[in-house]
């Protein structure tokens, strides 16, 4: 066990992945000599060499693009966008070719491309380096979506989307990265499936009132609100997987619970959580207690930093929710 | 060329004369003449057919490379075994030359497939639809060669409506960028649906390479002999790590921009009777004639081989069955999909429902 | 009142636009002499000139990104995607300057962008050509979303729409493009307001039993199915706003049918639907009978058009969503 | 220049001599001049304080434009009024010549707003973030100024990492095809964050012009004389109706890219002292000098508003308040929106709840 912020463990996890096999090449701006903007490609251009860590032009749809190609000609291909805001630009790319080819081509062409997007709020940055897209790509058939809470789930999921011979979107919560936590450096990712499957949601903390639902930056908010939650019992499921979602584990809390929160950053109006609501309230239809509440960012684009604070979901925000589920 | 401004390599007049070129030529044995007259013929044959299927309802769809044989046939037939072709939608004449089955070919507009073969069987891509984007794939291919150490090169096409996408000027900057060995083949077929390829700006569209820092070379790409000159040497270029070229064939095409469209509403009839006194098939027919390469034997022959294509490919056609209703959930991953398995499920039980309710 | 398909419709409220005011623009790939692919644009050029429609270079970002700045110009840009599917090259333009120019500038820039996207299957087209990417737009704050439904919603609609002074992303169900249907040509958008509020959704068939949310190309569909329904009474809600919903018309139906179907031909999972049954199994907690139901396309790339009829909703989906809610 | 591939146009020596130019040459007043000199040292004096408060927590972040002043000041100065600036994150010393108060630049990195400014006001766009789309933006706007029959010219800003863009190819692209009244001014500061300019092809970025059908030309970005004498060039061009131009001012990023950047992971310092000899500010000042129009009293007088400038920053800076939470909702939309109006009552009504807990 060593430990880790979240940086260092997807960086640690990009490298095992490298080291296993030499078909897994790095693309993005700056992530060669200067490490990524992140640092989280920090060393690994200088140990693998030019040819694995390659730094790209200032074009994302040229990197998702030359990616496609690169998958054609049997490489792994692990993109970094520089920043959520900026992944627009590849979007033809990701949705038309990433997404379809393997089903375009009845499966003769794989697309094994993991593509690593810093996202969310909380750092205090300027436009477009805040933003939660992940509905967008949740909603794109053909693409997986994961994303990790903590350096453990990081470090073991970045080897598991590499490895996927889907095509993955891998949110990374830049809030996060500078959390440390222990991380277990001898599991790889050849073993991992019965140690932790990334498709499936983890519940980081059992509780009996009510389920609360959440992933990437939120998890920890969540749990934050669970440990001072004193007259409910708040159980915490980080989902991990956006697509698709583990509807078994979160179903079977909420049959416990009879209650359902689900908590993220991204805009209320069609996020992720609407999905949840719309399945849950399908499936646990006698059980529910309450209707699913969620607790999201505004339907506003994301605001100027000094304000942030009052578009993202905090501990008080879902305390709020989780009282409101129980008043019913 | 009839434009001023246009200034392509030609090695054969319209007429049919073999003329000399400083810096390109070729020289092909007699049965390599007779195989890419043979080439373009059938690949019209195949457009033919294919247009007229559309007409009785059989194919959704088709868009005609009528005119563009020899851009086509001559550019792929200038690749190596193990190069890799990324075409659009109206490269009939290079998936051809592929090796792609004709029937094959009209899987997609038939409506039973998106793809229709295996890329790497042919090595030849799907007939790409959006676009711009298959060039970008092709860069990309093209890196993943030069980071294999070998010597393959990818060969992208694309129209002339295509270079105002930013996908393609990016794969100008990679390509530029990293060396690549791909060489750029843009057939400017004057049209964009309805928008004539000047409306780009006041310069020729193979001009645009020299501000990426590579090489472009305009050609008569009704011209096969020039084409597949013009495109070994590029090839050549790409394959001794020399990077990209872009190869602009101007050319024409002679039909609608797909059978959904109306050309008379945007176009004069002269443009087309002009082009037609440059037809690329009767070109080389002139010269193999007149030089005694092939007689009206052969040309009969070639036409009957035709016949016959098209009756298989009217037999094949109207054999071809829709997949599976459920069809729709493979291959949409690779590995196991919790929703996927979910809904394929949902759908079967839905649909025996209905056989239950017949039966 | 005129008999007109909904492309004539939408002809003729273009030209009522443009007659309107001098700074509408049409901007779009072929839309000029040969008056879109369509045929929506027909005659305009001719009647307008080329510099109120605008023949545009074959680059989508390109069309938006313009619009964007002849937007600041004064210009009121309409603008068309030639298919659905070629809408993503211009997602950039979209989502980060269109839908959040008008909120960066704190007010002081207005983006009244319309962009009409002929969207949906039905019509037996290759790949990209019959794509249903609403959610994407619903989901992205700073942007409206409408859609008719049939040549009378459409002749009107498009007028709100570019009157609007806010970006509406405008999709018009190409499969009923060739529908008929009367039209009031003597209406005009000054005085829509009253009749007829775009963002207002529309009880286009009144029932009792069971609500079915539908919009766009569903409309007819749905519509055909209460027709045929003959045990159980179908309310028919057609939505025609996306972004934002009037929930105030779906709540007031559901809150007398306590069951509502919604139907969309965009995939399930994190489509508008998913809006809906979340907003819903809200604010009708205690009056639903049954859950919300979703009849919608699969998660799955758009099919090969020999089989889209089983991926679109048709009429005996719908019957046997409503037959499942009445179970309940 | 150091390098043997450029072949900028320069009206003053690094030294601060004054040289001829056989295409290109300007004739300023002496206060003119002496304007241009002040222009210059306020805006790095902003740039200064900036950087100053970053460091102070004051500021979120702060991208400085060091070393970049007489390309900035140069072009912006050559604007006519009723011309319009599409600037990015860096163009401080644009918006400072567009009138835009210096507080007003700094509300972005503050973070109590996106924008900061009234674009119409000073026909000035606001600092665009995502790379390229700006450019586009200009495009259109020049578009709308040809439909208008004005005079007016659009001038957008980018840099030399931004030429590998879809977006600001396109934007070529359009400006061609429409012959749209744009000047594109590419400040070459031979960094993309951590990306050497010459990673995008062994070429001069000013070449990418004539393959889209308009002039590109090289200037001496650290020149403001040259600059400004390109500028007009290009703009009288527009103005005229002869399209676009692309210039490309040779210049160099002497700072950070922004406050988190750490260059030396990827420059050798060697680098910034050959730039630093070539430094804008020391030119002017050494022309002027020798010339006599400005004297040590005028440079002193100017270090003297530059300080008074700084300290109205630094006041300025910490009394700029955030925005009520609930001001996230105003100007989404320009028109009743049902949605917004519900969820803006949601927040104040639970921002209430704390205050009823509190009292
Ligand atoms: C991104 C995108 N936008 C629009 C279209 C619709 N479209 C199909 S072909 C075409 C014209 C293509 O012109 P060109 O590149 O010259 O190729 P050609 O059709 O002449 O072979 C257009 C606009 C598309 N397929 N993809
Ligand atoms: C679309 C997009 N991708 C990535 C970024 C992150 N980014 C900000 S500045 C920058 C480098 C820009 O280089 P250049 O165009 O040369 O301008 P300079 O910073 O030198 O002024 C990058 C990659 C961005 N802002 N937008
Ligand atoms: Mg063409
Ligand atoms: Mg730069």
């Amino acid at each position: 066990m060593t430990n880790l912020t979240m940086v260092k463990a997807i960086n640690a996890g990009l490298r095992k992945a490298m080291e296993r096999d030499p078909k897994v090449l790095l693309f993005g701006e700056d992530i060669g000599r200067l490490g990524g903007v992140f640092r989280v490609t920090d060393g690994l251009q200088k140990d693998f060499g030019e040819h694995r860590v390659l730094d790209a032009p200032l074009a994302e749809s040229g990197i998702v693009g030359t990616a496609v190609g690169l998958a054609m000609r049997g490489y792994r291909p692990v993109l970094e966008i520089q920043f959520d805001g900026f992944v627009y630009p590849g979007f033809d790319q990701i949705v038309s070719q990433v997404a379809k080819f393997h089903r375009r081509m009845d499966g003769a062409v794989a697309m094994p491309i993991t593509i690593r997007i810093p996202y969310g709020g909380g750092i205090g940055a300027v436009e477009h380096h805040s933003e939660s897209p992940e509905a967008y790509f949740a909603h794109t058939a053909g693409l997986r979506v994961l994303t990790p809470s903590d350096p453990q789930s990081a470090y073991l999921t970045i080897q598991q989307a590499i490895t996927c011979n889907d095509p993955v979107i891998y949110f990374e919560p830049k809030r996060r990265y500078w959390d440390k936590g222990e991380v277990d450096e001898s599991q790889s990712a050849l073993d991992l499936g019965a140690v932790a499957d990334p498709w499936r949601a983890r519940i980081v903390k059992a509780g009996s009132d009510v389920t609360v639902a959440c992933y990437g930056p939120m998890v920890r908010t969540c749990l934050e609100a669970a440990a001072v939650a004193t007259d409910i019992s708040l159980e915490v499921v980080d989902l991990q997987a956006l697509a698709p979602i583990d509807y078994e584990t979160l179903v079977a809390s909420v049959q416990r619970t009879s209650r359902l929160v689900v908590v993220h950053e991204a805009a209320l109006s069609g996020g992720v959580g609407a999905e949840i609501a719309a399945r849950i309230g399908e499936k646990c239809f006698y059980e529910l207690e309450a209707p699913v509440t969620r607790v999201a960012g505004f339907d506003v684009p994301y605001p100027a930093s000094r304000i942030e604070e009052h578009f993202l979901p905090d501990l008080n925000r879902v305390l709020d929710a989780a009282e409101r589920v129980m008043g019913y | 060329m009839a434009d001023e401004r246009v200034s392509a390599v030609q090695l054969l007049t319209p007429e049919g004369q073999r003329v000399a070129h400083p810096e390109y030529d070729i020289n092909l044995t007699d049965a390599e003449l007779r195989g890419l007259y043979r080439d373009m013929v059938l690949v019209r044959r195949i457009d033919t057919e294919a247009t007229a299927l559309q007409r009785q309802g059989e194919l959704g769809l088709w868009a005609p490379c009528l005119g563009q044989e020899a851009a086509q046939v001559g550019s792929a037939r200038a690749m190596a075994p193990n190069d890799f072709a990324f075409p659009t939608f109206r490269e009939h004449g290079v998936t051809w030359c592929r090796g792609v089955a004709a029937l094959d070919m009209l899987a997609i507009l038939r409506g039973i497939s998106n793809g229709g073969w295996d890329p790497s069987l042919h090595r030849c891509g799907p007939y790409s639809i959006v676009i711009g984007a298959q060039v970008l794939h092709g860069v990309g291919y093209a890196m993943g060669v030069q980071f294999d150490g070998a010597e393959d090169v990818a060969v992208t096409y694309f129209g002339d409506g295509a270079m105002a996408q930013g996908d393609v000027n990016e794969a100008f900057v990679f390509a530029a960028s990293f060396s690549a060995p791909v060489v750029f083949f843009c057939q400017n077929n004057q049209w964009a649906i309805s928008q004539p390829s000047d409306r780009q700006g006041n310069i020729q569209l193979y001009e645009r390479a020299n501000g990426f820092g590579f090489p472009g070379v305009q050609v008569d790409g009704n011209d096969v002999l020039a084409v597949l000159a013009v495109t070994k040497v590029a090839l050549e270029r790409a394959r001794s790590g020399n990077g990209p070229t872009l190869i602009e064939a101007y050319t024409y095409r002679m039909g609608a921009h797909t059978t959904s469209d109306d050309p008379t509403r945007y176009r004069l009839a002269g443009e087309l009777e002009t082009w037609r006194l440059r037809d690329p098939i009767e070109r080389l027919k002139a010269y193999l004639a007149r030089q005694g390469i092939a007689d009206r034997s052969y040309f009969d022959q070639i036409e009957q081989e035709g016949e016959k294509l098209a009756e298989q490919i009217r037999d094949g056609v109207r054999a071809m069955v829709p997949p599976k209703p459920e069809s729709m959930f493979d291959d949409v991953y690779s590995e196991p999909h919790a929703r996927i398995d979910e809904q394929r499920a949902e759908m079967l039980e839905y649909l025996a429902s209905f056989e239950d309710a017949g039966g």
